[in-house]
């Protein structure tokens, strides 16, 4: 599947390998630091081919497979994309532009403190008054969110019994007044991406602002999710491979051929062909715009899982050489692909429910 | 626990509550233990718990000795593995030879020392001098090393040293030695094959350590964290799975003290600690992904823990002991 | 193991000789066990093993009751489950009400009995008899039954049975009852699930005798089977399997007689059992799908005690207890 | 993938659904009885379409989704028929057509008792005398071995250095004199299918019976393993689907709402999803005669592996219910999945020596 990217997953390859050294690398994961001239180089690659997701798709994969530190920095600055392309207004749209050419960095604010996974739950509030919206509240472990120019918000306009009624979807400047944005620090992995604690002090929004319409938010960000999880499925493919390359390298350098190494290698190929498989075929559905979601959970879950037992297997068999900084990198970025954008706990309730629907 | 006295029980509350008034844990993990920290373990005679009293040491039993480490191991990994390697490595390394008296230092806390236990596969020239570079060692800022190189050598510093940015055990320095220093033969066998043999136990207890604390975390959260309008011990398959780690930590906990056989109890440690901290994380979602939470590091120690000390040689040993024969494999 | 005594390992001794000199488990499993055999473990006290001497019991200590079930176990489950049914699941039904004197019969091995664990949804309409059926029951061949049904009840035979051919414990007939009997009230409240929870270690005796039969067929094959040249115990990756399958079964034996708590042995045990008995038969190759090698009769009854004995409500005990609350779950 | 036999599949899964009634499925198990009446049945389906590898491997999946046993018995007595057609002469070509139109059935008979899946140390020789053979030796674990007409026979006609070379293929028709098929009972699973033990006493063969070259029979059956492993994917696949219905079944038929049981049907269920994309991957590059021996092996490795965990699931989700016969017959089929056609462990080996060849 997707042979036909195969020229423009080389080329994205040979990008990585060339600016993805081991030094800088280690450089932006120590010092926990945004590679921002690495977002701007990549640009030229057409990493953001909004027209070919499955172009998106692929760059995601070769470049975490060399490092998902970078690999996201450099793939996440366009992240809520979706929600203003499929729900914004005209000029939402064209706006989106100036994020493609690099101009912006774009990220997506609808984690809080107290929800985790939860997005019905939301506190933060969108008060109208008047033609404006005024914004309440805080967010948690937003990407982008101490770096971007504007950020897809989630806020409640308005209280409904159902908590996932009355909730609504903003594009907000990061540069008006109210808006504060605390780095986070301390991330196990993907030290490289910027991570941030916002919080919004009575920020005037206008009604220019609002994506799409009043009380839809939560359907927009669900439907956001059920695309933007392909990529995460790729995110944790790409970890894997490159975990699944650390073992090979030590396996052929240091003539390794005892029988349990190899049963560990078949194990780890054969889970890492079934998650390609898993996510090139939900991403196929997807692209020509006949989503399964159960699919795409599944590949998501599955993906999550896959780079954590990749990168486990590669510390264990690479023993006490797995202590090199370049693969236990790849174990600390791996965990998070179990938790973000949903938990692989969510992504197994989202199967079973589409199941037992009848699919 | 049955087998566990009354003064064991006194012993792991002293530890606990040592902890508790004189360490920082998250202190600890990003400026190291220093020598103040290295005093107060040695005043309290945890330095040189198994060191003899000749050398200032307390003489525990293994009991005992698995206690401090388990509980410094719940508290603080690199504490633990701090006294593991003076009293599991290296004390079984000097003993019975002419350096054994550098125990009066180790255990008073004054002589940092380490022990080159990384399956290195350095390249040392022997002259009249030790030439060469040993990778990935902890305690970069020893005194005396000692190394195995089909002898047991000691070699005193200073040395030159690089240290490096390390995942795990992050309270002790890390990093390689540029060796150009006088070396000393202490015995001409390689001791190390046999002391690491020996650890099993304590590593175990390391490794319940780490369990313990992940569990406890994980559990305590469960307690107090809602996610879709519910705590998340009314999820069943989240407590499912971590009343089964609890389960398995008192397993461990039962097979250790009761002193079944060290192969076993260490299999079933290392069977156990990277999965446990790993569900230790994932309980606190994002949040388990940030050191604030302390718990992110456990999942690292426990992955460096089973690296370095768990693999195809450790489970020969394990085999060749159920099978009682050396087995040889094709 | 630490904590048995002389005399617990000559009953050890006593069962396995009488296992080898007494039963064929082949025969058992293909003739179902017969009045001779109910005679025979009688006669030596295993029948009523928990029964009180009043009664022509044995009267044993729970340790020496676990080793009988582990050895009849390893050897023939499904005369472990007999000896199970009788000592754990009838006799604490039976006790302290009206009808405790059948166990004189009942450990004489005169009187077949059986009890309904089998979580069935059967419905009973009760008037003055009893009607209805009591589906997938053990021991269709039994003078007495005991049911619960929000009571505890006990009906007396002769019974109109239907027997199915069933995959596990194949010793005991297995099928359905059709009553149309008396039955008399023996407890207004159901014993049930106190006995189950009672019953989480016996179960894991017969886990653990399931277990190291397992084991012990796969390691004796490997060290006899060659293929490709070698013995099977020259391969790596078996080997180490098999390696650590034995270590749990060790410590599994080990938590079991040191008493830790029931809900993590257990647990353990329905953890293990399936994983061990089916490794145990890949081991065997093509061999181990064919009964006539005696390895996959251990799995087939692996997966039914776990099936029947273990899931979420036996999560839910343990949860609970781990959590020391009474946990709900959304 | 493969959705172009769609219709196909309906049909076989019809044939299934009427045929292999809980009825038939138990009889047969129960007496270890092989069904011939189906096979026969069978034939107007098309199910042995050898231009059309895709059907059968569809034919296998619906099949044994219904009932292993009976779905084996059903799709295997045309076992071995790649090794006549691949390596055959005119004459066993032509001979093949009696075995497509049910005239006879046909069986290999390569494993023996004290090899397993070591196929180059076999001990069964075929003595060169003057233009003809004399097979001596036996067989163990044949499939339709005591109802066949014919097999496809691994004998060793010169002893040479390595023990792979000097082995050639002969088709064995089961009249002759000298040859003896002893039935074996017991089995786990799969009880419908017939498997015996052979002896082949003085059996004389002449020359026009070796199939292809003398000397090449290890690698005629290397070859065709690495065809007729991709349907015992199919029948892992088909068992693991099988099991599925039964917890779906149940759980809709008793209205189970738990977490836990959900976490479990979306494990299940995104391993079963694995498997399917696995075996249709590597069965697509192998039918359009591309085949890749590592992809193969990792669907049957997979498969087999995924028949046995969903089997068990099923007993241990149904509980106590789990015993009824129709569900613990499929627990009984799924183990031999990852023991024929190559353990998991020589799978596993392949797999590794592949990648480490550098695909």
């Amino acid at each position: 599947m997707f042979e036909e990217y195969d020229d423009y997953r080389k080329q994205i390859r040979e990008f990585g390998l060339k600016e993805f050294t081991d030094e800088v690398a280690a450089k932006y994961d120590r010092g926990e630091e945004y590679p921002d001239y690495l977002r701007k180089k990549s640009l030229s690659l057409g990493i953001v081919d909004m027209q070919n997701p499955a172009k998106i798709l692929i760059a995601i994969e070769e470049l975490c497979r060399i490092d998902a530190g970078l690999g996201i920095s450099v793939t996440t600055p366009y992240f809520g994309a979706e929600v203003l392309m499929l729900f914004g207004n005209d000029k939402q749209k064209e706006f989106l532009n100036d994020v493609y050419s690099g101009k912006y960095v774009l990220g997506l604010g609808v984690t809080e403190a107290s929800g985790g996974s939860d997005v019905a739950h939301i506190k933060t509030t969108a008060t109208k008054k008047g033609d404006k919206y005024i914004l309440n509240g805080s967010k948690m472990f937003i990407t982008n969110g101490a770096i971007a120019d504007y950020l897809v918000v989630l806020a409640r306009t308005s209280d409904e019994d159902k908590p996932h009624h009355g909730l609504s979807t903003f594009l907000l400047n990061t540069k008006l007044n109210g808006f504060k944005a605390n780095k986070l620090t301390g991330k196990l992995g993907v030290r490289a991406t910027n991570t941030a604690e916002l919080t919004f002090d009575n920020i005037e929004l206008s009604s220019e602002d609002l994506i799409g319409e009043e009380g839809k938010g939560f359907y927009y960000i669900m439907t956001f999710f059920n695309i933007s999880r392909i990529y995460v499925a790729a995110q944790g493919l790409g970890i894997a491979e490159g975990a699944f390359d650390k073992i090979l390298e030590y396996v052929k350098a240091n003539e390794i051929k005892d029988e349990n190494t190899m049963f560990e290698i078949a194990d780890v190929a054969t889970r890492i062909e079934a998650t390609k498989e898993l996510t090139y075929n939900a991403a196929s559905y997807l692209f020509k715009f006949e989503p399964r979601p159960q699919l795409t959970s599944m590949a998501k879950a599955y993906a999550g899982e896959t780079a954590v037992y990749a990168s486990e297997k590669a510390m264990e068999i690479l023993g006490a050489n797995s202590l090199e900084e370049n693969v236990e990198r790849i174990f600390r970025n791996a965990k998070i692909m179990e938790i973000w954008e949903g938990t692989s706990e969510v992504e197994k309730l989202v199967i079973s429910r589409f199941i037992l629907k009848g699919e | 626990m049955s087998n566990l006295n009354e003064e064991n029980n006194i012993l792991r509350d002293t530890v606990r509550e040592f902890c508790e008034k004189n360490l920082d844990e998250k202190k600890i993990e990003e400026e190291k233990i220093d020598n103040n920290i290295n005093s107060l373990l040695a005043s309290q005679g945890f330095m040189g718990a198994k060191i003899s009293s000749k050398y200032g040491g307390s003489e525990l039993d293994d009991i005992s000795y698995h206690i401090i480490l388990e509980e410094f191991s719940k508290y603080s990994p690199s504490i633990a593995m701090k006294i593991f390697m003076i009293n599991s490595l290296y004390l079984p390394s000097v003993i019975n030879t002419e350096y054994e008296s550098y125990l009066q230092d180790v255990s008073s806390g004054k002589m940092n020392v380490s022990v080159d236990f990384m399956n290195n596969k350095y390249k040392l020239e022997y002259g009249n001098n030790i030439n060469g570079t040993v990778e990935n060692i902890l305690n970069t800022d020893s005194e005396n090393i000692v190394l195995f190189d089909g002898k047991t050598t000691i070699v005193n510093g200073p040395f030159k040293t690089r240290e490096k940015d390390f995942m795990g055990f992050k309270g002790l320095k890390f990093g390689s030695i540029e060796l150009n220093n006088k070396y000393n033969v202490i015995d001409k066998n390689s001791r190390k094959e046999k002391i690491m043999e020996d650890s099993y136990n304590d590593l175990s207890a390391i490794a319940l350590g780490i369990i313990s604390g992940a569990v406890d975390k994980a559990m305590d959260y469960s307690r107090v964290r809602t996610v879709f309008g519910a705590y998340l011990k009314n999820y069943e398959p989240l407590v499912f799975r971590l009343s089964e780690m609890y389960s398995k930590e008192n397993i461990l906990r039962s097979i250790l003290y009761s002193n079944l056989d060290k192969y076993y109890t260490f299999n079933f440690a290392m069977n156990s600690i990277v999965e446990i901290a790993r569900f230790s994380v994932n309980t606190h979602g994002g949040y388990g992904y940030f050191k604030d939470f302390g718990v992110e590091k456990f999942y690292r120690d426990a992955i460096i823990l089973k690296s370095v000390f768990y693999g195809n040689s450790e489970l020969k040993q394990l085999s060749n002991h159920v099978y009682s024969e050396k087995l040889t494999f094709i």
